[in-house]
């Protein structure tokens, strides 16, 4: 296996008297899409959340290409190439396509003053707007540039969600549940762009759909009760007595 | 397409011209009509709309419902009315100096103020000026209670401020140079970026936009200009009163900004003018002209919930085919 | 020095009692339907003018105080039913315009009905004077003041924590959709806590009212502190108006009574004199500015 | 709140009986404290005003007469805006009404700087009886001090050694302080509260720690009447004597606090048991207008009035001519329900103060009752600094 680029070292996390994470340590590897199961309420979320920067962890430290980053906020965070995505769509809804990923292009020039500009109208920044183009067109939304992002279909949003992390150009891409609520064909669709993603950028999967997991996982992990079960390959998690007694066989 | 965006941006600019002519006539037309008194009610009107806008900028664009901008107005006539009791009457000095002091309160109570959100930054920023109000009541040397009295108006270089025209032309020159600044900043990428962090904070936060820095630039703007309302206010009434920094002082202006339109540009001047004008309009007709006010109010919230410049944009674009 | 420090805390206990009856009400509409409502100040000025007209009338203090509950509860749930309803799911800047307006309406009946000038409304003969209590003399009518603030601080306690409409008060103000979902009437449910929390202003006003003034206006100085009081104990929480009530009140009184004093002890005279006053009087800000940098929802956050 | 009410107004046939060369109708600006916890001392102002232009016919001077009223609400920036308003916008000929000190001053300026004549019939601030006199400005009431300093003197005589002061931080306030220091020479503890105050709990607890023997207080309106009612309900009134200047012991007061102010004596420049004939008309016509007894503040409204009438009367309306109205003003042609007063070199009173106790008169009311006097002819103390142009 090639050398780590996330490093989650003992990261512990408390809501008032409950334990939400118990020293989860795990590492993601450089170019491997690392899927992340549990039942519900197990902790995937919240560990997102301690990765991404959205909460501090208790204890624990989040170490990225070789860098601390569990005292840096969430955009601190974007700007050392780590993106994500929501569990529930969360994308401008009264913005179009284009603008929505107008922002997230920006949002990469990683200059601290990239929308520190306070006399230049927007509306003539072509470069920008040609790599947004550029960006819908990849997962196919080219063409719908000026629909608003709200009237969107729910599977389209999925995609667009993918997409605004994507425009900020990442090493690594935390993935909440890229396919809750989608149909089948979305789904398949998803699995699709996800698979082609993963030939350039680390993903961190989390997801229900365990059909798409076993698909598209180098390396599952996974928690339970705010505790990490285990890691290892899709076989070797199929085949662990606890994952299966604590989780498959309940999801079955 | 950008020809079309183009050609109405330069219609606004006319419009925005034209009405500036027009406001600028005003002094010598109430000459004309005898009415010399309501040039100095009309700069107080100006003022108010200054603020108002300022306000409008951290609500409308910057998504902070901060309910303590008085603050800022109240330190910029107090920076005013302390600098000319100690001889420091240009307001070259001064007044740059109430902006100054604005926005070092601003950052102070900004980055404080940014870590809560909803209804506890809606507090938190009263709690802030309540703070100063109070400070501002207890300082004997202040004042106290009494405010702090100018001895005479700034001095202006080679123009006299006593002069209730000159006075009433400068506030207009305040306010439309920071309606212009604001309109390129909120066309630009900065305002944009405000924008988007309205409309869906956590994700820009998630797209690397340090979304605090901005927030607080934004704040920090408003108050600045909040600052500059306040050195016009002080000089106007030759006097800094704690009244200009107390909660219902912050109240009243919230409420200019949702009548005129929250994020309209023009929304805070709007609601200003249509306020004021109310009041004394009002009061001409009942004493009782609070409870009329506040069914007025009442009616704009059911009615016109956007405010008014909403409100007319809806009526003349019913008027006109498309959206 | 330390009966002085008693009398005082005593005189902390009863603003904060007092403060806690406003609290109460206003944490629980904010809380629950999630609404800025600047005119609860309004309720209590109405309660105090409605227990002034109704002691006047009746020359009773006692039935000028049930009618002024009584009247205002009326008042509250009928401006709940034609106004307030609308708001709910409006966002706060509408509900502040709204309610704002409501405050200049209300000033301007009160004024129309009663006038400019403070109407009066005094304590009970009985409790006019002083008791003895602990070798010192103490007014009765505080006295009376901080036990009825008790008892209701204690009532609400137990309606809240073992009454089934408390139990749906308490799930509402953490999670208004699942209380719904519920399917309890959350229609009838807000009608209710609102009333109930104009009764209570009314009490306060009635209460506050000979010892202050019954005049226009006195609802919005003291609005303030109840919100300061809501914040500081975090909105939704009954437990926490109560404690935020007696935080405020006691710093507040002693930080005025004590203040001058201690820094006359360490300061120059001439510094102390002009120092004391001005900190006492933020004092209250400046603990609810700290308590909000360490915990932004307050002491007690109701919701997650 | 703005409140802008036509007193008294007379129809345009009256115009044409108007002089050639004078104006044809006084204008008069009135801006007091009509709301909150002042507004009881404003209203007394301002129903003795109309009381004196219900006995002159509405006419000043022979001359039909406006008066503007204003609320100040007892804030000087709102005073301010009303008072411009007064002066630019209506033009009128003199202006009265200001019952505090602080607004007074803030007020003050403007008027003077407009050429326009101040008639106060309350506020009597320092800076304008001494080096800030100006000849646009007349009190025909007192310079504030003057109260205090009567009571200073009586609380000296009596012996009393260890006094605690209780006053508003306002500049009236501090010139109590000074007006009683000037004549009592014991221990004295100052306390000042916040103007417009109402809550005494953590004064009281003081002045009880502090156990003195006498207590002088000066809290106008509102605040003196919760002052005492909280003073007796704490326990306070058996070992601690009671002090105060006319103005807190006046009948707006007593009419709200009642019998627990039974034998409190204060010190007055006016009461209305002054037996001459004017004052007998003035409180017999104001119970019947109004209901109540008037206090000092309705006297010195009544006495503003007549002092405006007279100076109208002199000049003949030539309302225009500064010098002379001017000296009209200070020639004073009416008689003061007081009795007798002349003018000081800076446009303050010269004159007598009682000494008054609060007892019940043969009605059975609980009311003042004038005891004998403690200055006569008394001067401020300011009029020396005075250099009037």
């Amino acid at each position: 296996m090639s050398e780590s680029l996330l490093v989650i070292d003992g990261v512990s996390r408390h809501f008032g008297g409950v334990t939400a994470l118990a020293e989860v340590s795990f590492s993601v590897a450089a170019g491997e899409v690392h899927a992340l199961i549990g039942p519900n309420g197990a902790g995937k979320t919240t560990l997102i959340h301690q990765i991404s920067g959205a909460q501090r962890p208790d204890a624990g430290r989040i170490v990225f290409s070789g860098e601390d980053l569990t005292a840096l906020p969430m955009h601190t965070r974007v700007q050392r190439g780590m993106a994500r995505s929501w569990q529930i769509t969360n994308v401008f809804n009264r913005l179009t396509l284009l603008d929505n990923v107008v922002l997230a292009v920006k949002g990469r020039q990683r200059d601290w003053g990239s929308g520190f500009r306070f006399w230049q109208p927007v509306d003539d920044e072509q470069a920008l707007i040609d790599e947004a183009r550029g960006w819908l067109a990849e997962v196919g939304l080219g063409g719908r540039e000026r629909t608003l992002a709200g009237s969107l279909a729910h599977g389209e949003q999925r995609q667009l969600e993918v997409v605004l992390a994507l425009a900020t150009k990442p090493k690594l891409l935390l993935l909440d549940e890229p396919m809750a609520g989608t149909g089948p064909e979305e789904s398949e669709r998803m699995v699709a762009l996800i698979g082609k993603l993963a030939r350039h950028v680390t993903i961190l999967l989390v997801e229900h759909d365990m059909d798409a997991v076993f698909r598209l996982a180098d390396r599952i992990s996974v928690l339970v009760g705010g505790r990490l079960v285990c890691t290892g390959l899709p076989d070797e998690v199929r085949a662990h007595p606890e994952v299966r007694r604590a989780y498959l066989g309940e999801a079955a | 397409m950008n020809s079309a965006i183009y050609r109405q941006s330069t219609r606004r600019r006319l419009l925005a011209a034209g009405v500036f002519t027009l406001l600028a006539l005003l002094p010598p037309a109430l000459q004309a009509f005898g009415q010399e008194f309501y040039i100095s009610f009309a700069a107080r009107v100006l003022i108010f709309a200054l603020v108002a806008t300022s306000l409008n900028f951290v609500v409308g664009f910057g998504g902070m419902v901060a309910f303590g901008h008085a603050a800022f107005f109240g330190a910029g006539a107090y920076t005013v009315a302390v600098l000319m009791e100690m001889g420091i009457a240009s307001a070259f000095v001064s007044w740059p100096a109430a902006i100054a002091v604005a926005v070092l309160l601003a950052h102070g109570i900004g980055f404080v103020s940014l870590r809560t959100r909803g209804v506890y930054f809606i507090m938190i920023t009263l709690a802030f000026a309540q703070m100063l109000y109070y400070l501002a009541i207890s300082m004997k040397t202040w004042g106290g209670d009494d405010g702090l009295s100018l001895a005479t108006r700034s001095g202006f270089g080679p123009l006299d401020l006593k002069h209730d025209p000159t006075f009433y032309w400068v506030a207009l020159a305040s306010l439309g140079l920071c309606l212009y600044l604001l309109d390129r900043i909120t066309h630009a990428r900065f305002g944009r970026v405000l924008q988007a962090i309205r409309e869906n904070e956590s994700r820009m936060e998630g797209l690397g936009y340090p979304v605090l820095g901005y927030k607080l630039l934004c704040f920090v703007i408003g108050a600045a200009m909040a600052g500059l309302a306040g050195a016009l206010i002080a000089n106007h009434g030759q006097l800094a009163s704690p009244n200009l920094l107390q909660w219902t002082q912050s109240g009243t202006l919230l409420v200019m900004v949702i009548v005129g339109g929250v994020g309209a540009l023009y929304g805070g001047a709007v609601g200003a003018v249509v306020l004021l004008l109310a009041e004394e309009v009002l009061a001409h007709y009942t004493t009782h002209w609070h409870a009329a006010l506040g069914l007025i109010l009442l009616l704009v919230v059911f009615r016109a919930p956007k405010g008014i410049a909403a409100w007319v944009h809806g009526l003349f674009a019913r008027g006109e085919k498309h959206e | 020095m330390t009966q002085l420090f008693l009398e005082q805390a005593l005189n902390g206990l009863q603003f904060g009692l007092m403060l806690f009856l406003l609290a109460a009400g206003l944490t629980l509409v904010f809380g629950i339907m999630d609404m800025i409502n600047l005119a609860h100040g309004s309720l209590y000025m109405v309660g105090a003018y409605l227990a002034a007209a109704a002691a006047a009338a009746s020359g009773s203090f006692v039935i000028g105080v049930l009618a002024a509950v009584a009247g205002t509860m009326a008042v509250g749930a009928l401006l709940e039913l034609a106004v307030l309803r609308r708001l709910y799911t409006r966002d706060h800047l509408s509900q502040v315009l709204a309610t704002f307006a409501l405050i200049l309406i209300a000033n301007e009946a009160v004024r129309m009905v009663w006038g400019d000038q403070p109407v009066m409304l005094n304590a009970p003969e009985a409790l006019a004077g002083p008791v003895e209590i602990a070798g010192f003399s103490y007014p009765a009518f505080r006295l009376l003041i901080i036990a009825v603030g008790v008892l209701v601080a204690l009532a609400l306690y137990v309606a809240v924590t073992k009454t089934r409409v408390g139990m749906w008060v308490r799930a509402g103000a953490s999670n208004r959709e699942m209380t719904e979902a519920l399917g309890i009437n959350v229609k009838r449910l807000f009608t209710i806590v609102f009333a109930v929390g104009a009764g209570l202003c009314a009490l306060a006003g009635a209460m506050l009212g000979p010892l202050l003034a019954v005049q226009v206006g006195m609802g919005e100085s003291i609005l303030i502190l109840a919100f300061v009081v809501i914040v500081i104990g975090g909105i939704g929480s009954i437990r926490g108006a109560l404690v935020g009530s007696l935080l405020v009140g006691v710093v507040d009184t002693l930080g005025r009574a004590l203040l001058p004093w201690l820094l006359r002890s360490f300061l120059p005279g001439e510094v102390a004199a002009h120092l004391g006053p001005a900190l006492a009087a933020i004092l209250i800000y400046v603990l609810m500015a700290a308590i909000l940098f360490w915990k932004p929802s307050g002491l007690f956050p109701a919701r997650g | 709140m703005r409140l802008t009410a036509v007193a008294a107004t007379l129809a345009a046939s009256l115009l044409l009986a108007s002089s050639a060369f004078g104006a044809d109708k006084v204008k008069v600006g009135f801006v007091s404290t009509l709301s909150g916890p002042g507004a009881g001392l404003g209203v007394d102002i301002r129903d003795g005003f109309n009381l004196a232009m219900k006995h002159l016919n509405g006419k000043l001077g022979n001359l039909p007469a406006e008066v503007i009223i204003a609320d100040d609400q007892q804030k000087p920036d709102v005073a301010k805006a009303e008072t411009e308003k007064f002066l630019k916008k209506d033009k009128v000929d003199f202006m009265t009404g200001i019952v505090f000190s602080n607004i007074m001053l803030a007020v003050g300026p403007q008027v003077f700087e407009n050429k326009t004549f101040y008639i106060s019939a309350n506020a009597g601030p320092s800076q304008y009886a001494g080096e800030q006199c100006n000849p646009f400005f007349f009190n025909v009431a007192w310079q504030n001090d003057n109260l205090h300093e009567a009571m200073g003197k009586y609380v000296q005589d009596k012996g009393f050694r260890n006094v605690v002061i209780v006053t508003p931080n306002y500049p009236g306030g501090k010139d109590a302080v000074s007006g009683f220091k000037r004549y009592y020479k014991g221990r004295a503890e100052e306390m000042y509260t916040k103007l417009g105050q109402l809550d005494y709990a953590a004064e009281l607890a003081q002045i009880r720690a502090s156990k003195p023997d006498a207590l002088f207080f000066f809290l106008p309106g509102g605040m003196g009447i919760n002052f005492v009612k909280q003073f007796v309900a704490a326990g306070l009134s058996k070992d601690i004597q009671l002090f105060a200047p006319g103005f807190s012991a006046d009948e707006d007061v007593i009419k709200a606090v009642g019998t627990p102010m039974l034998g409190m004596f204060n010190s007055s420049h006016w009461a209305h048991d002054f037996d001459n004939p004017e004052n007998k008309r003035f409180v017999a016509d104001f119970e019947k207008e109004y209901g109540r007894l008037p206090s000092l503040y309705a006297s010195q409204g009544y006495d503003a009035a007549l002092l405006i009438d007279a100076a109208v009367r002199d000049v003949k309306g030539k309302l225009d001519d500064k010098v002379a109205l001017q000296k009209a003003l200070e020639a004073k042609r009416f008689k003061s329900v007081r009795g007798d007063f002349k003018w000081n070199t800076n446009h303050y009173p010269v004159q007598n103060y009682v000494l008054r106790v609060i007892g019940k008169d043969v009605q059975g009311r609980v009311t003042n009752k004038t005891m004998g006097t403690i200055f006569s002819n008394h001067a401020d103390a300011y009029v020396a600094s005075c250099k009037m142009k």
